[in-house]
């Protein structure tokens, strides 16, 4: 299986619907603990990245770097940021492709993981979306089932969040507000299961 | 909630284009008009100085702008961080050939995209140094004091450094003042009633009709404790404490004091706060020698108050007091 | 309602105290302590202005106390007039011989104390003229203009009488430049949520939560309509077109604009509603000379915002951008 | 019947007591219209005009003196400053005098009303104060009946909110509200209803 610019396209149409329908969900989230804008940010980002012309790229690299600026010319908050770090990094690493191999895509994923983790000055367990991402990198890169990778991705993204419920989280407002914390579902992370299950739900 | 707007998303660039309009000695500059900048150049060698962050905190960021302050601001949408090409204009904006200090508040989206904007610049060898805000101590205990916010006490560190800018000091100096005045300054908010995100019905955060929360952030970050609404001097006698408890080491008994409006709640309140903060200093033994009340840095209809204090030395005194002009502020005469 | 007080009858003398604690260019007299005057005495022969009103909408009346402005300042209860000794005492400290200007808002208590104040200094040969701002169009009909009230228009006329006075006019002189820009003076208010009382939970106006009102007052008098609210746009228009509706005769092109908020309106939304003022005095012709946005006559914690014109001729423009002084307010360089 | 500086002194602690007691209705009927601050403005100023130290003056035109500087002390609102006109009237008259004829009081009303005309800029028939005023002065004048003075000053000032209930207001806000205060009481009337319904509930 690879991921041409054409299906990376289709895939993106339906991460923007499905955020769009997960929008209130993810204010909620967010409102929690933190300013309650996670699913309005993200829907913006992703209705801006959506209207790129698609037709008009071959490079799939090129295709992550028209994604990356799309969205960064919508936002500069910590998650939007976050995903255009990594949008940046794959688009770096696939430069020049007009696809990506499906076996690449847990590699590329840890790549943008620790992109995003040296940008955002966090760590694994710190409860965020970073965390999500291990999961799924975790999932798609294990060889020992031929479970589909769709399948497993979204799999992981819900493990992840249900892994994490009862923990602190580590960045924002810190520490002081870290026992608050357990018990709520990071929003980043919900975010990344709704992009998954997005970019999974492909019939 | 009721605001005064056209659409939501229309907010933030409508109210900049009044801003400017209203102001023509500042600029709307960069690819996405989301830089405000001085209309007048600043004169080469000056060392810029630039900030910005969300919208929904007027007079911070772009209101700064202006003489003896800050040279231009990056600004984002409401509570998000400006992006990184606002960023990266506003930082060669600023750039005079002496380099710019990126001064700003220590939030996830803003640190990102200004990291990321000056990794640009310095590539086209612009010098830049970064200095955070993190004067409020309910944002993380003691021990992670790096990882604080910037809040109402940013204006201090704003003064200082930009009068140091306007002196041609070095980026080395300038950077140095705006660190000391951070490491200098304490605040502490409280908050009573939320913002509220144009368009949006859910406050930033909730809160009962006779409750009061210390601490809180100027998104409405939750704070420390809520209670029922008590005495003013009662709260500023917290607030004080709090504050003496971190008070950096080796300070004298100089400081300067912001008393802060969040956004709805009235001037004479923040009197009447100030009132208590100025007999609970003068029983700890310090001195006020720069006295600031007002609505300095807001959270849109957040109705609320913080406390900053900024514990002075001579130089950074001389500072504050230094002639600087903006359009929410005006010290001396320049 | 939650105010950041501690009793609501010490709320007027814990603001007061707490202005002049923090602006001790400022000092409180008068045997009631309800003056606020220059600490510095004006020069000899300098014309006194003399303002005053009820608390409860600073910056107005006392903020305006300073250098090209007001010598001193009567203040009452919370929406009430300053008494008759107040205004005595005030009228008497802003005299040095060459006689006092009474200008305050057209309003009943206020008026008779004030009057009666004049009588009783005038018996010691003291010079008082009398000049009432009545800006607020919706407070009366156009026929009955003289009965009309003073809102946020009332700080163009401190502004220019305070600079003909600063530069040594006649009491004749001085209160004629009131006069003429009292005449030229048109306001229009919007109330969006009220303001309280301290110690009261009753509104000083009824609002559902999704309605505005056209033509409140600054005590939350009653408007022309109610409607669930609109776009900011719509309502500056109806604002523009309602005063200019009313503009006096013989003026022309140039003018003078305040876009004020009553208090928990942001001054985003205040830029936001600028935007449009300046589109459609554009539009009609006029050019904008002095344009001011901010928070310059409040009601506490309501919610809304006001639109004044000044239809300008060369000398008040002169006054107005003339240099000028107070805690919250300054104009060039002294 | 005389009116000595001692009754003068237990009147006003039942005007005290009694607007203690409408305060809340008063404010309400102030809201209607105006800033609902009728009621707390009148006990306050009557609470500081109780504080005087009547056993300590002889005079009674002294005694009005007092009672309009201790009223002036709290208050410079319309109706406050009002009655205080009101009372500089009749202290300049009754001035020198030990005792005020229950014959007299009539004129002395008619007096204070005009100067409060005069001060206020208002005139009869604006349905304010000064109505309930000129009909307790002219039932209190009224020599054809021998009703007690008490219940014919009561009634009046009743019967005067009656009468302007359904007219239109002409002060404060002024013609654009005038509508709107067909069918309300107004307040400074109502609150005379307390004051006089105080004075004369003697026993
Ligand atoms: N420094 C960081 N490192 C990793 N993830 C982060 C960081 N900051 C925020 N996040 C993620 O972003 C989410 C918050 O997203 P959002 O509400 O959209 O951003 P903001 O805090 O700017 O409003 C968090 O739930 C977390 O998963
Ligand atoms: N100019 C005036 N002449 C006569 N009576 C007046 C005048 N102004 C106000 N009043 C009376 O005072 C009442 C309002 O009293 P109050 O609410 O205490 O004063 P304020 O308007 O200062 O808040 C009105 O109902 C009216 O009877
Ligand atoms: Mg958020
Ligand atoms: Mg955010
Ligand atoms: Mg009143
Ligand atoms: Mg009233």
């Amino acid at each position: 299986m690879i991921v041409t610019v054409q299906s990376l396209a289709d895939a993106v149409r339906r991460m923007e619907a499905a955020l769009l329908a997960d929008e209130a969900k993810l204010n909620s989230a967010d409102s929690l603990m933190g300013d309650g804008d996670t699913g309005s940010m993200l829907t913006r980002m992703f209705t801006a990245i959506a209207h790129i012309d698609f037709e008009a790229i071959d490079d799939i690299g090129q295709a992550f770097r028209e994604m990356a600026r799309a969205g960064s010319s919508t936002t500069g908050s910590s998650l939007g940021t976050l995903i255009i770090v990594a949008l940046i990094t794959v688009a770096k690493a696939t430069n020049g492709n007009t696809s990506l191999d499906a076996h690449d895509i847990a590699a590329h994923i840890g790549a943008a993981k620790l992109a995003m983790m040296t940008r955002g000055r966090s760590a694994i367990g710190d409860k965020t979306i970073i965390d999500g991402l291990d999961f799924v990198e975790r999932a798609i890169g294990d060889t020992s089932t031929d479970e589909p990778l769709a399948i497993r991705a979204v799999v992981a993204s819900r493990l992840a969040v249900e892994d994490f419920r009862n923990r602190t989280s580590r960045v924002g407002r810190a520490r002081l507000l870290a026992d608050r914390s357990v018990g709520l579902d990071d929003p980043g992370m919900l975010a990344l299961c709704t992009i998954v299950r997005a970019i999974a739900n492909s019939e | 909630m009721k605001k005064l707007i056209n659409a939501p998303e229309r907010y933030v660039d409508e109210m900049l284009e009044g801003l400017t309009l209203a102001h023509p000695e500042l600029s709307l500059i960069g690819d996405q008009g989301r830089v405000v900048a001085r209309s007048t150049i600043a004169q080469p060698g000056k060392v810029g100085i630039v900030s910005g962050g969300g919208s929904g905190h007027l007079p911070l960021f772009c209101g700064y702008v202006g003489h003896g302050l800050l040279d231009a601001c990056a600004i984002g949408n409401v509570f998000e961080g400006p992006n990184m090409a606002s960023c990266e204009d506003a930082i060669r904006r600023a750039d005079s050939g002496a380099g710019v200090l990126c001064l700003y508040g220590n939030y996830g989206g803003d640190r990102m995209n200004f990291d990321m904007a000056s990794e640009l610049v310095e590539m086209d060898s612009i010098d830049v140094k970064t200095v955070l805000g993190t004067d409020d101590i309910a944002s993380a205990e003691a021990e992670e004091a790096a990882k604080r916010r910037g809040v109402a006490g940013l204006v201090f560190a704003f003064k200082t450094s930009g009068a140091r800018a306007a002196k041609m000091g070095t980026l080395e100096q300038v950077a140095q003042i705006a660190q000391d005045t951070v490491s200098r300054t304490r605040t502490i908010g409280m908050g009573l009633s939320p913002s509220f995100l144009p368009g949006s019905s859910v406050g930033s955060f909730e809160i009962e009709p006779h409750e009061v929360e210390m601490g809180t952030g100027i998104h409405g970050e939750k704070g420390i404790w809520r209670a029922p609404l008590q005495k003013a001097d009662q709260l500023v006698d917290e607030m004080v404490e709090r504050l003496l408890d971190e008070k950096p080491d080796n300070i004298g008994s100089d400081v300067a004091v912001l008393v802060n409006g969040m956004g709805a709640t009235s001037l004479e309140e923040l009197f009447i706060l100030y009132r208590r903060v100025k007999q609970r200093l003068d029983g700890f033994g310090f001195s006020i020698r720069v006295p600031l009340v007002g609505s300095f840095v807001t959270s849109m209809e957040m109705a609320g108050a913080s406390l900053s204090l900024c514990f002075l030395d001579k130089e950074l005194e001389t500072l504050l007091k230094a002639p600087a002009s903006c359009p929410f502020w005006k010290v001396g005469d320049i």
